[in-house]
């Protein structure tokens, strides 16, 4: 019998308990840590991973970002020009595809060529929308096409 | 109400018959709407209520983008049911699936009616008032297996089950603690309750500070009313973690949102019932005999009135916003193991008390005293 | 489950439910609210990891880590980078070891609090839940500062870590540390010792030393079934054998070793040791490289190894066979959840239904990993 | 106890049923012949010292340039705090493996996985169904001559 007491006096003291830590939010508006999203946007530390952005005007071609892309984000097409260097003439970015992994960023060669962009709002209607086409596009026919390099997305990848 | 519906009819004795069957019905619809309207008002501010207070407790904000401080929530909530698709399974038993949702908000409503919300504001005197909302609140459990049998799904029938086995089980230390109380004025009339409820400052002739015993008795009704009205910890028909979404699984649209609705109602209906014969219905405190205009103390009655309810509901949302769910049979064990038997040795003690002091309050002995 | 007993229902709960935690099946026989069986069927979030591992080289294996057990994927680097770093036998500098203490343990942290919180809404309180969201901003915060990313880091890398600490890093994470124990301590008054909660999980789903080697269990599992057994203390790898912390055990508070409570409180307790271990790394932490010379185009020398490590849900273990080429031959992951699921049908039997939900909770399974 | 002391135990109890002994793996390996694994395992879990009381992996591997399939048992003991791993090389056209599930009962899972995504027949198992993939899968997709399907019921994959 006591027991029974007992159990139901401990029961009651535990809920009570917890019904007072409930009501220290419930009446102190303080305590609310929401951050109200469109009207307040936080500022994302800088070395924030969100679109890819390129530099094409720096970029060597060396497709070293294309390479280590394990998911095959990145579609790039180089040309030699006249003066025998590599142009990116396709440069284009999945962002569906891409997982926000940085081995890219870290794999480019050049100094603040392939970064990210503090940005991490782009939704879109359609899939093709979600593609950032940096390329320089395609060569005149009178500037001359050496060599073409293309590195296309790997056959039967598994999705 | 009827003394209104009288005084017209009397008005219109030369009339034809037939025009003053016209205007009763006139009446009668006219007033319903009224009822209703203010019901569904109540109802979609109490929604906007629980997300809000639950997120006040969850150190959030809650709804705060429709209308000033997000008030109009409600009306968007329901005019998105309101669109939504009105699915009823193919398998269903379509007959007890329409109907089901109906009786559920019907029954919830028809508890608003014997209730008193201010000394000159009710809808019907009802001499047996207490009874008629037990009766009619006793149905929703009835409809709710009806829904969960329709749906033809396993996780309704689940929850319809459990739905009937906790209300049918949890009727009972409602009753007897309730009845605890009502042996003091010895009535069943809402009107009559709170009216013996007058005096001691507004406040000390309460029946909960009439006797330990209703004292007691107040807890147990308040604990096993949430039982009643489904709350968590004792949500277990609708237990989302455990059968989906427990006798609604299966319903879209309007026909959820009167679940939905019928659910406040029920809390509204037993916190109002609470307030009536425990707190003093819509007595005010601390007023005493102060003179004042009658259409001032009405208002302040029903003011009053929804306040003590509207503070019950509100320690409704706390407790379930704060507590975790009760398994089934531990469900059972609290109401047969702890709460039957409490309210039953309550009774007798209130019984006794009655007996002996011949229903003076322990305010009514401790006054006499000085009387002497 | 061919020959259907007419005596049992039989329920598919999940893919869709909403408390198996993701894309967990189980085929339920029930006996009214008992269940007779339980069966699990997994493999609905198959992304074939293991056969992409054949396809991509090893540094470009370490994103799809992260996949694999999202909450904890800091520990999942950590694993695969290790067993790499063992084929190829790199001694990776010191202040990257102490970051990667800190990392693993940060994340150990948030993985649990997840733990907690979905368990607790499970078990019907809400509430809890978004507490441990909050507390888990924080750390992604950190973790954002450090990597760039809130969930899929990448962040520990083979030979290292691919960045060192960013400035203020120490100061917040030193501010979380003060402030998340007095939060331990309100989760413990909310939920932990909370008298419905004991009812629903003391004595539940016992699982016996015995059982728990047989079924290969691991982690805080393993540990409340009272086997002082955790890889950070028995076989030490990074500097943790240089860190003062205990290793808690289930000791059978509120009922049996071994039962879902202690299975749950292992978890806080687990939390408490991390935030001890974060604070001394913090303390250690002296300037160097954050990461060992590695080419470029990794070739690991032909052979086999299978390294395991410490997650927040058991052991994660790799087995990798290398032939020589930029590409593994065979990487095989053995899951903790994997195993700790397996046990499952043998727990589910006699129990009830909100007892099942109990079980999956305590086991802290996570799907991604189980159907990689 | 060192890898190369169990070896030794084993090489003397099942004598030609122990094939090799491979020191440079992590932990070391031994090469056990198929018909005996279950015997080996059941001396390596109930033999005082030895006690390996748990499973930690069972994973198959296609060998496909020697004709053969492999099952690499990992084994560990909390007690004595040591490992090791069993290796059972099979004929890849038939592979067939007794089943350990009776050792250690998290076996189960482990094997039927290793028939879902290499189709080795572990002979005795009480339930070998596909786990991972589906029911009507073709195929086992783990293998290295696997050919991806261009559609699996009337979806593109």
């Amino acid at each position: 019998m006591t027991e029974y007491f007992k159990k139901m006096f401990n029961a009651i003291k535990s809920i009570l308990t917890g019904m007072g830590i409930t009501i220290k939010y419930g009446v102190n508006p303080k305590t609310e840590v929401t951050q109200q999203y469109p009207e307040v946007k936080r500022e994302p530390p800088d070395r924030f991973r969100g679109k890819l952005f390129v530099d094409i005007n720096i970029c060597t071609g060396c497709t070293a970002c294309a390479r280590i892309c394990p998911v095959d984000a990145i579609t790039l097409k180089t040309v030699r020009d006249e003066n025998k260097k590599l142009r990116p003439v396709v440069f284009d970015i999945d962002n569906a595809r891409c997982i926000y992994c940085g081995l890219c960023v870290e794999a480019c060669p050049v100094e603040h060529c392939l970064y990210f962009e503090k940005k991490y709002e782009f939704s879109a209607y359609t899939k093709d929308e979600l593609i950032s086409h940096f390329g320089l596009g395609e060569l005149k026919p009178q500037e001359g096409r050496v060599e073409e390099k293309k590195l296309e997305p790997k056959k039967e990848e598994v999705k | 109400m009827t003394e209104l519906i009288n005084e017209i009819i009397t008005r219109l004795a030369n009339a034809a018959p037939i025009i003053r069957l016209l205007v009763v019905i006139a009446i009668i619809i006219v007033s319903s709407v009224i009822v209703l309207a203010v019901a569904l008002l109540y109802e979609g501010l109490a929604t906007y209520a629980e997300r809000k207070v639950a997120g006040d407790i969850q150190a959030r904000i809650g709804p705060n983008r429709v209308g000033p401080y997000g008030l109009l929530q409600f009306v968007a909530d329901g005019v998105k049911l309101l669109l939504k698709e009105d699915i009823i399974p193919f398998y269903a038993d379509k007959w007890l699936f329409i109907i089901a949702p109906y009786i559920v908000f019907t029954a919830s409503f028809a508890a608003f009616v014997p209730l008193s919300y201010s000394e000159h504001i009710y809808i019907a005197n009802l001499n047996v008032g207490v009874l008629y909302i037990l009766a009619i609140s006793s149905v929703v459990s009835m409809a709710i297996l009806m829904g969960a049998w329709g749906s033809n799904n396993k996780w309704s029938l689940f929850g319809g089950m459990r739905a009937v086995a906790q209300i049918v089980s949890y009727e009972i230390p409602t009753v007897l603690s309730l009845l605890a109380a009502i042996i003091i004025p010895a009535s069943l009339n809402m009107r009559d309750i709170i009216a013996y409820q007058s005096g001691g400052l507004g406040i000390f002739r309460w029946l909960i500070f009439n006797n330990p015993f209703t004292f007691f008795a107040f807890f147990i009704y308040f604990i096993a009313s949430i039982a009643e009205v489904n709350r968590t910890p004792f949500d277990i028909p609708e237990a989302e973690s455990e059968i989906v979404a427990g006798y609604h699984t299966e319903y879209t649209g309007m026909r959820f949102a009167f679940f939905f609705m019928a659910e406040y109602g029920d809390m509204f209906v037993v916190s109002a019932l609470a307030t009536t014969l425990f707190l003093g219905g819509w007595q005010i405190p601390f007023i005493g005999n102060i003179v004042m205009p009658v259409w001032l103390k009405d208002i302040l009655e029903v003011a009053v009135f929804f306040g003590k309810v509207f503070l019950l509901i509100y320690i409704m949302m706390w407790i379930r916003w704060t507590l975790p769910r009760l398994r089934v049979d531990q469900l059972m064990e609290l109401c047969w193991k702890y709460l039957t038997p409490f309210a039953f040795f309550n009774l007798i003690g209130a019984s006794v008390w009655v007996l002996l002091l011949h229903g003076k309050g322990v305010y009514d002995i401790i006054t006499g005293l000085f009387v002497h | 489950m061919v020959n259907v007993d007419e005596r049992f229902m039989e329920v598919s709960m999940g893919p869709q439910h909403p408390s198996t935690h993701g894309v967990l099946r189980l085929l339920v026989r029930t006996d009214g609210e008992v269940l007779t069986a339980a069966r699990p069927y997994i493999g609905y979030l198959h992304r074939a990891l293991e056969k992409i591992a054949e396809r991509v080289t090893y540094p470009q294996f370490t994103p799809f880590t992260d996949r694999l057990d999202y909450l904890a994927s800091m520990n999942c680097n950590l694993a695969y980078a290790m067993t790499v770093e063992k084929l190829l036998n790199i001694e990776i500098p010191r202040r990257a070891q102490i970051i990667r203490v800190i990392m693993a343990e940060l994340n150990r942290i948030s993985s649990h609090l997840i733990a907690f919180g979905s368990f607790s809404s499970d078990m019907g309180a809400f509430t809890p839940f978004l507490f441990g969201i909050r507390e888990r901003e924080f750390i992604n915060d950190l973790f954002e500062m450090t990597c760039g990313s809130r969930l899929t880091y990448n962040y520990i890398r083979i030979g290292g870590v691919s960045k060192d600490l960013p400035e203020g890093f120490i100061d917040k994470a030193k501010e979380f540390l003060d402030y998340f124990p007095g939060k331990l301590k309100e989760y413990n008054e909310l939920l932990s010792y909370n008298a419905i909660f004991i009812k629903r999980l003391a004595n539940i789903a016992v699982i016996t030393p015995e059982d728990a080697l047989d079924y290969g269990v691991t982690g805080p599992n393993l540990r409340a079934s009272g086997i002082k057994w955790d890889l950070r203390r028995e076989e030490p790898y990074l500097i943790y054998n240089e860190l003062d912390f205990d290793i808690p055990i289930g000791r059978g508070e509120m009922g049996t070793i071994g039962d879902a409570w202690d299975r749950y409180m292992m978890r806080i307790y687990e939390m408490e040791q991390s935030t001890k271990i974060v604070k001394q790394c913090l303390d250690m932490l002296a300037p160097g490289d954050y990461t060992a010379k590695v080419p470029k185009v990794l070739k690991p020398p032909a052979g086999e190894v299978y390294v395991r490590a410490e997650n927040p849900r058991g052991e994660l273990g790799f087995y990798l066979i290398s032939d020589g080429s930029t590409k593994p031959y065979r990487l095989k992951i053995r899951a903790p959840s994997f195993a700790n699921l397996s046990i499952l049908p043998k727990l589910a039997k006699g129990v009830m239904i909100a007892d099942l939900i109990a079980i999956i909770g305590s086991l802290d399974i996570i799907l991604p990993e189980i159907d990689r | 106890m060192e890898p190369k002391g169990i070896y030794d135990i084993l090489s003397k109890t099942f004598s030609s049923k122990i094939k090799q002994f491979l020191e440079n793996t992590f932990p070391p390996t031994i090469i056990v012949e198929s018909s005996a694994i279950v015997d080996v395992c059941k001396f390596l879990k109930n033999e005082e010292g030895l006690n390996f009381t748990s499973l930690m992996c069972l994973s198959g591997v296609d060998l496909k340039d020697q004709g053969k399939m492999a099952v690499v048992y990992h084994l560990f003991s909390i007690t004595h705090r040591h490992k090791i791993a069993l290796k059972v090389e099979i004929d890849r056209n038939e592979p067939h493996v007794p089943t350990v599930e009776g050792v250690w009962a998290t076996a189960n899972w482990y094997e039927r996985e290793a028939y879902d995504l290499f189709g080795i027949i572990f002979d005795g198992h009480s339930d070998l169904r596909r786990i991972l993939m589906p029911d009507d899968w073709e195929g086992y997709p783990m293998r290295k001559d696997y050919v991806y399907p261009k559609k699996y019921h009337t979806w593109d994959v």
